[in-house]
């Protein structure tokens, strides 16, 4: 067990191939620093996200779970970002519901521009969910035995 | 003097519910309204000087009382500014500040009569006490 | 108490048989109380008369059962519905798992259904029940008759009915009503407005009876994939036990999730429960979310509806101010 | 006989709880249910818990055991250790006979159930005679009685006092230390008492239930009825029946990867389910109608087949209150039982 | 199992500066499935490549997984090496240990434990590849081309230049569009018909073009290489191939009160008509709502002069079926309606008219034959007033003009204000603007030669009323520079009319699953990248169909369609992206949520027989996904509540592999 004090979050990124995962590039071009602490899986959209995949992330461990998308109206794929929105709303909507804290999720718009913001972005979610502390709520036991 | 100018400004904005930001100054306002000549400031001035926080000679200014509220310019503004709401506010906050209430309450029971609708004199109310 | 009494379902149902209508008739099958009725296919006019019931206690929705009865031979079905039965039909055939021309659709008005559950916690050994508009009388083995208010026993779902009105029908049998006026959200309003840790108590009370009966998921009229994905060996989410109160929350979070803007609320989850766990609570919060995001949208009331999640409008709210909309306790 | 009188019985529950994990029916949420007694748990006033004592022994998932992984070697971990000492208090007549039904499948066939065997042991059983039996019981049809039920000790509670008599080893030991708190008590009560509860039995509605056209040696006879096929029609393939049932005892073994390993375990399972018993081919049973047969097949042919007659239900009558479609063991016999003198 | 092979690169000091490559090439080593691990200075080197290509042969390797830079610099590259080396290129997968590991994070210890979960994840996604093929479908060698416009008709003509047969689809009953209607064009002032009715004839005389006028899209299936298309050919009750075109019958017809929408109802024109005298093709029509042959049975007159025997009383619309390979749309514009604008009096005084109609009136083939006339009086007007944006950069109402800038008007009007100056010197010309907006090769001289040289009375300012009042136009509008309100006493105001796509192009997006805008014009692929191509593959956007432009703009942006159109025909077959969703239809509900979904319309359904486990059959709807339509969004694998639709390359399991491995700490 990692002390609370000394806590570092495991914190999934799922990024969009084509605006997010390159803003997170070019942030790394710009050796713009985020904790080592995120981790990026890529996905072709937004709206690839199966909400499973969230709840996956949290039950093998995961203590945050954000998800990064073309800006709304700028989607590759011109409106799987406005579908991905709706959902995510559904979602962390009925996690807050069941009273599962609610800065362990977000949905952020970040360009391929936008590397200040992915970084400043994760930056601000890892403080977030660093001062949460582990994630109790969401998780499997068996998957720490 | 500069916060309540600030003040005063956010006071109008808010009582008239207009964003003068919207103007692209085509003057269309102007050109349509039929107090022009009677006006010393016309309705894209207004937008243009309660956008630039330039109160004070609007404040001092007859022209406030020479808009006929026809709406021409609410009507026709392209961007849907409506400077007829905004000359309004500005009228309003001349009256308000002037302090004294030209309606109280009390005045109310004596002014009931049948002729007079409600409305009216609830919504003179509303517009002329603080 | 139903306005409507078997017999003339009996006759109605008679007739489209004996006038070749339709070649069979989905409806409700007497069991061995006056409460425990089963769905089940009557194919003659002997079998009606002996076996037809309906009363308090019809209280399974018939529409899942077309989708395998519309595909089972040519002729049609004649089905009796209740008016939230309708809803779920509709959204059935909205998904076209339903041949619309096979079935015929017999409405009856239903004034609530009794829960069973709520009866048996009323009286013990109960050999007979009369229901009156105001009370249910019930015959009990060893305590004589006892009486209970009828508001008392009804299904919550009943309490609070969302609409007595019949969305599809092919003929009536009694009255027509009309959509009704309820207080369905005020149970999720209440649970919203607790703190997320007094959220967490209770969800976390309830979802851990779970016993993965599966119950819920096989009578929801919405839930008819053909494989769900937690019997699906290779969908990676497959299981079979609660485990540890995760398995539990991934599989209602996710089934919620999946009839989201198809579930029609028709209350099946929660009346079949064996653990008692207010299963509906998911569904409508949803449902209330749906509604207050982005408009008012029930599931079967027309066919053909676009779901709110294959939908979207380009100023929808964000998923931050999603969550936090409307928050007491920030 | 020794009896104790009720106002007493927290103190006798509390002498009980010192020594081991003691579990007797209080409401909950959900209904009756078996929950650790602390100081101030009261008893029910329902007849049966919604779920019988199957989960103390066979509980309804288990780990069984642990591999890990290091590269590319395995390492198995055996996690079994001794279960801890519990008592179960309260158990009715129906789910104590279900115990022998379950011991049968587990005990007393090769192989020996271990994890089962395990519990089993540590395990006391304080049955409860029924006085105020529901219209769903029909243990009586299983040669069940009610008023003289089975266990390590059987307990009759009367409106004034709980008396206790020790049938067994283990009862005996159990009983002799609550020696102090407990008198002597004469069988007086409890006679009346079982009097009582036999006249009842035969006034429930499915009192005239018989086992009589079902047992061994009849699978020919039912097999190929027409009658499954109405009676599995509007089956919803839940297991709500299976899981509620005191004596069905089918599981799955399933490996889940854990963060560093895998853990091995066992969870219940039901021939409803589709996915039952999957194999390489395929499935054994592709129709409801035939998982359907398969359940009731078992409980009233299979079964007394291969146990001496001994049938696999005990008429507690769960799934009567808990089928979602209200289809159950009664309805099924008693549309049997009408084609029994038929030719087929 | 897979046999993976694990790359490490150095990336110089790059990715060693702050991951111990080594270690994390030790680390992956004895990851599941791993057979051979190394690292490398620079695996994206051919030296690196070489040693990539050397592994998968000597190790029988059936994945690799390269630990370098970003996938989108460098996956290419090793997708291309595996290839080489005999591997399925999309046995690849890239972790990503530079851009979003080494070159963010300063600590060695945090860098090189990170970039083994990296590896890890990549490792666990690849163990799940399945090799991808490209699907390939056949390529239609025809286009069509929907709308016989400038952008049309340039379009065709530069498709049929490169070899492709090319069909134009036009409503009208001839070819030419709104230009045909014009008279001279800025900034050159050349004659509007001088350059595009040579065109117009190119079009009709080349043997790659064929002409569907009158005619319209009903129906398009299909994807991009084969669009199955459906066109009506409206009857226009005289025989095309026979008609000659001498225009008798128009001159016969006894009916002769039909509006001439040529002339935008400023004159008259006959029941059968040629819209204009250089009309292609030049064949007449009867206007059917006109004729009183075809109302009552009773005439017949154009039947008889017709010394051609034309004239075929009993046509029908005829249905025609046609594959194509591209489809561009090229439907063009329309002013809006000016009839919501009551303050311009626009419907009261026949003296208010539009651009367009000024365009006519001061065309020699107009209905003043060139002269500039008062409609009411035929007086020659000596105050003209033009009036700018009207229903453009209007957002406050949305039901009467446009939020957009029209963006032809600044230079429209200046070139009218001009020409009006140079016939007509005793003319006083006001042009009100808001903005004078003249980005554009020679536009502003052209616009500053209309003040300077020809003496326009630019006013900064609007016009706010128009009354007619006795035979004249009083136009009460602001001066913002100077400060006070004008009169003018006008004889003629011009209204420059904001212009909209025309009518059909939102029916016409519905059909090629097109998307569109709020204002219904067509989107682009990529507003900068992709101007010219539609998101939906195989369709292309050429004109004002996509957004307000000029001509000049509109003649570059026809022939940038037609070369990417052409791009695309010279293919025989086209390749797609493998990582498209696939449905499995055993799993399939038929529910229809994935084809909402779908931006592009690649899913389609249909009933199919399935054998049962229990050997009963049993008829299902299912959903199929067509590869060549699919672009791999992955919306319909969610909104798929049984997870019947997954995507190649992205698949469920693979993503959750990736996320366990990631959360095993």
């Amino acid at each position: 067990m990692q002390d609370v004090t000394n806590f570092k979050p495991l914190i999934v990124a799922f990024c969009c191939n084509w605006c997010s995962y390159a803003g997170a590039d070019l942030a790394g071009s710009n050796r713009l620093a985020y904790p080592a602490d995120v981790k990026i899986i890529r996905v072709p959209c937004s709206c690839r996200v199966n909400p499973m995949f969230i709840l996956r992330a949290f039950q093998r461990g995961a203590d945050g779970v954000i998800i990064c998308g073309c800006h709304p109206g700028d989607c590759h794929y011109t409106s799987g970002n406005y579908y991905a929105r709706r959902r995510m709303s559904l979602l962390f909507s009925m996690l807050d519901y069941l009273g599962i804290e609610r800065d362990r999720t977000r949905v952020e718009w970040v360009s391929a521009a936008e590397g200040a913001k992915f970084a400043a972005t994760m930056n601000d979610f890892v403080e977030k969910v660093t001062a949460l502390g582990p994630n109790k709520r969401l998780e499997d036991l068996r998957c720490k035995k | 003097m500069e916060n309540k100018n600030e003040r005063r400004r956010e006071e109008i904005l808010r009582i008239s519910g207009v964003n003068p930001r919207k103007c692209m100054k085509c003057g269309k306002c102007s050109a349509t309204c039929p107090s022009y000549d009677e006006m010393e400031y016309h309705p894209h001035e207004f937008v243009y000087m309660v956008e630039s926080g330039e109160l004070a000679p609007l404040l001092e200014s007859k022209s406030i009382y020479k808009c006929l509220t026809c709406f021409a310019c609410v009507e026709r503004c392209p961007r849907g500014v409506e400077p007829a709401k905004l000359i309004e506010a500005v009228r309003l906050t001349v009256i308000r500040e002037k302090g004294a209430n030209h309606l109280k309450a009390d005045d109310i029971p004596a002014k009931l009569d049948e002729e007079i609708p409600q409305q009216l004199l609830m919504s003179a109310f509303r517009k002329y006490s603080k | 108490m139903q306005e409507v009494m078997r017999d003339k379902l009996v006759a109605k149902a008679k007739e489209l048989l004996t006038g070749g209508v339709v070649t069979r008739v989905l409806g409700w099958k007497r069991g061995e109380f006056c409460y425990d009725l089963t769905p089940g296919i009557f194919k003659s006019a002997d079998e009606l008369d002996k076996e037809f019931d309906f009363g308090d206690f019809a209280a399974p929705n018939l529409s899942k059962y077309l989708i395998d009865e519309t595909r089972k031979e040519d002729g049609k079905v004649a089905v009796f519905m209740k008016p939230c039965d309708t809803y779920s039909f509709n959204q059935l055939l909205t998904e076209h798992r339903i041949d619309r021309e096979k079935v015929y659709v017999i409405g009856v008005p239903c004034e609530g259904m009794i829960d069973n559950k709520k009866l048996s916690a009323a009286a013990d050994g109960i050999k007979n029940v009369a229901v009156d508009y105001e009370n249910v009388v019930v015959e009990t083995l060893w305590d004589g008759n006892v009486t209970v208010p009828r508001e008392s026993v009804l299904a919550e779902r009943c309490l609070n009915c969302k609409s007595k009105k019949h969305v599809a029908l092919d003929e009536l049998v009694g009255y027509e009503d009309e959509i009704t006026e309820c207080n369905r959200f005020d149970e999720v309003a209440r649970l919203e407005a607790m703190t997320p840790e007094e959220r967490f108590e209770f969800w976390q009370g309830e979802l851990s009876r779970c016993i993965r009966c599966n119950a819920c998921r096989d009578v929801c009229p919405a839930c008819t994939c053909e494989k769900c994905v937690f019997d699906n060996p290779s969908s990676g989410v497959e299981s079979k036990a609660p485990s540890d109160s995760f398995e539990e929350k991934m599989f209602h979070i996710i089934r919620a999730f999946h009839v989201t803007g198809r579930c029609t609320d028709c209350g099946e989850c929660s009346r079949v429960c064996p653990q008692n766990i207010p299963l509906h609570l998911l569904n409508r919060k949803f449902i209330k979310d749906i509604n207050e995001l982005w408009g008012e949208y029930q599931a079967g009331a027309e066919v053909g509806s676009r779901a709110p999640l294959v939908n979207y409008t380009f100023d929808d709210m964000e998923p931050s101010e999603a969550v936090e909309r409307g928050d007491k306790n920030a | 006989m020794r009896k104790i009188s009720l106002d007493k019985l927290d103190l006798l529950f509390a002498k009980i709880a010192e020594n081991q994990s003691l579990y007797i029916p209080s409401d909950s949420v959900e209904g009756a249910k078996f929950t650790k007694w602390t100081n101030g748990t009261a008893l029910t006033n329902e007849l049966n818990t919604v779920r019988g004592i199957k989960d103390f022994f066979f509980p309804q998932s288990e780990d069984l055991m642990k591999f890990k992984m290091q590269g590319k070697n395995i390492e198995v971990i055996d996690i079994r250790d001794e279960h801890e000492d519990f008592v179960i208090f309260g158990a009715r007549a129906c789910d104590v006979r279900a115990m022998t039904v379950l011991d049968n499948v587990f005990l007393h066939a090769e192989p020996v159930d271990t994890y089962y065997k395990n519990r089993r042991e540590h395990g006391i059983i304080m049955s409860l005679a029924c006085t105020r039996p529901v219209e769903t019981c029909f243990c009586g049809t299983f040669g069940i009685d009610a008023a003289n039920p089975e266990g390590d000790i059987v307990c009759h509670k009367t409106d004034d006092a709980l008396y206790m008599n020790a049938v067994s080893e283990k009862g005996t030991a159990l009983l002799d230390s609550l020696s102090d708190i407990t008198e002597d008590a004469d069988t007086k009560a409890v006679d009346e008492q079982k009097a009582l509860i036999k006249e009842r039995m035969t006034k429930l509605p499915l009192a005239e239930l018989t086992t009589d056209a079902f047992g061994g040696g009849k699978t020919e006879k039912f097999f190929d009825s027409p009658e499954w096929a109405k009676l599995s029609e509007s089956c919803l393939g839940c297991g709500t029946c299976t899981f509620v049932c005191p004596t069905c005892q089918c599981y799955d073994i399933r490996d889940f990867k854990t963060n560093d390993g895998v853990v091995r375990y066992r969870c219940w399972d039901s021939c409803m389910y589709s996915q039952f018993t999957r194999m390489a081919h395929g499935n054994n049973r592709n129709s409801q109608k035939e998982r359907f047969r398969q359940r009731f097949m078992h409980k009233l042919v299979y079964y007394p087949e291969n146990n001496n007659g001994m049938f696999s239900c005990v008429g507690c009558g769960r799934c009567l209150a808990k089928c979602p479609i209200r289809m159950n063991i009664v309805k099924v016999m008693k549309a049997l039982e009408g084609t029994d003198n038929g030719s087929n | 199992m897979q046999r993976i092979g694990v790359f490490v690169c150095h990336c110089g000091t790059n990715i060693a500066g702050t991951v111990d490559v080594v270690a994390v090439a030790e680390a992956l080593k004895n990851e599941p499935g791993v057979v051979h691990s190394a690292e490398y200075q620079y695996m994206c080197s051919q030296a690196g490549q070489d040693l990539i290509k050397a592994a998968i042969k000597e190790h029988n390797l059936s994945g690799i997984v390269v630990c370098s830079c970003s996938p989108r610099m460098h996956e290419a590259t090793f997708r291309k090496t595996a290839a080489a080396a005999g591997l399925n290129p999309y046995m690849v997968e890239i972790a990503n240990i530079r851009e979003q590991c080494s070159w963010i994070h300063k600590d060695m210890a945090s860098g090189t434990e990170k970039a083994i979960i990296l590896g890890k994840a990549a490792i666990a996604k690849v163990n799940l590849n399945t090799p991808l093929t490209p699907g390939e479908s056949p390529v239609t060698k025809r286009a069509l081309v929907i709308g016989g416009g400038i952008a049309g008709i340039q379009t065709a003509l530069d498709i049929a230049d490169a070899g492709f047969p090319v069909d134009i689809v036009e409503t009208k009953p001839t070819i030419g569009g709104k230009m045909a209607q014009l008279d001279k064009t800025f900034p050159t002032l050349d004659c509007a018909a001088c350059i595009l009715t040579p065109k117009m004839v190119d079009v009709a005389q080349n043997e790659k073009i064929r002409i569907f006028s009158y005619s319209e899209v009903v129906d398009v299936r299909g994807f991009v290489g084969n669009f199955d298309v459906t066109i009506k050919k409206r009857a226009r009750y005289v025989k095309e191939d026979i008609c000659t075109g001498c225009g008798l019958c128009t001159e016969k017809c006894p009916q002769k009160k039909v509006p001439n929408e040529f002339n935008l109802g400023m004159d008259n024109r006959r029941a059968i008509y040629i819209p204009f005298a250089q009309a292609v093709p030049k064949v007449a029509t009867i206007d059917a709502d006109y004729c009183t042959m075809l109302k009552t049975g009773k005439c017949g007159v154009c039947a008889k002069v017709c010394t051609a025997g034309a004239i075929d009383y009993e046509a029908k619309d005829e249905f025609i079926e046609e594959k194509y390979g591209a489809v561009v749309v090229a439907t063009g514009f329309n002013p809006i309606s000016m009839d919501k604008f009551d303050e311009f009096a626009y419907n009261q005084s026949k003296d208010v008219i539009t651009s367009l109609e000024f365009e006519r009136l001061t065309n020699a083939a107009g209905p003043t034959a060139g002269k500039l006339l008062r409609p009411s009086d035929g007086e020659h007007p000596h105050t003209i007033v033009f009036v700018q944006c009207v229903g453009s950069r209007c957002e406050a109402c949305a039901e009467k003009g446009k939020e957009y800038c029209s963006k032809i008007c600044c230079m429209y009007t200046a070139k009218h204000a001009m020409l009006t100056r140079d016939k007509y010197p005793d003319t006083d010309v006001y042009v009100f603007y808001i903005d004078v907006r003249t980005p554009g090769k020679a536009f502003d001289e052209f616009y500053r030669r209309a003040v300077e040289e020809y003496g326009v009375h630019y006013i900064k300012g609007m016009v706010g009323k128009v009354s007619p009042e006795g035979n004249k136009l009083k136009v009460q509008a602001s001066d913002l520079i100077a400060g006070k309100q004008l009169h003018i006493d006008a004889d003629l105001v011009v209204l420059a009319a904001a212009i909209e796509p025309d009518k059909s192009a939102r029916g016409l997006a519905t059909m090629l699953t097109a998307s569109m805008d709020t204002n219904d014009f067509f989107t682009e692929a990529h507003p900068k990248l992709r101007p010219v191509e539609s998101p939906t593959a195989g369709v292309f956007l050429s004109g004002t169909c996509q957004g307000p432009k000029d001509i000049p703009e509109t003649v570059s942006q026809a022939g940038a369609a037609a070369s990417k159109v052409i791009g695309l025909l010279c293919k025989d077959k086209l390749t797609g992206n493998p990582c498209v969703a696939q449905s499995d239809e055993m799993m399939c509900n038929g529910c229809s949520s994935c084809e909402r979904v779908c931006p592009y319309g690649a899913i389609t359904y249909s009933d199919k027989e399935f054998r049962m486990p229990d050997r009963t059959t049993k008829i299902r709807r299912v959903a199929s996904v067509n590869p060549a339509v699919c672009q791999g969004c992955g919306a319909c694998t969610v909104a798929c509540p049984s997870g019947a639709m997954d995507l190649n390359g992205f698949k469920n399991n693979q993503i959750m592999a990736e996320v366990d491995a990631i959360c095993k700490m």
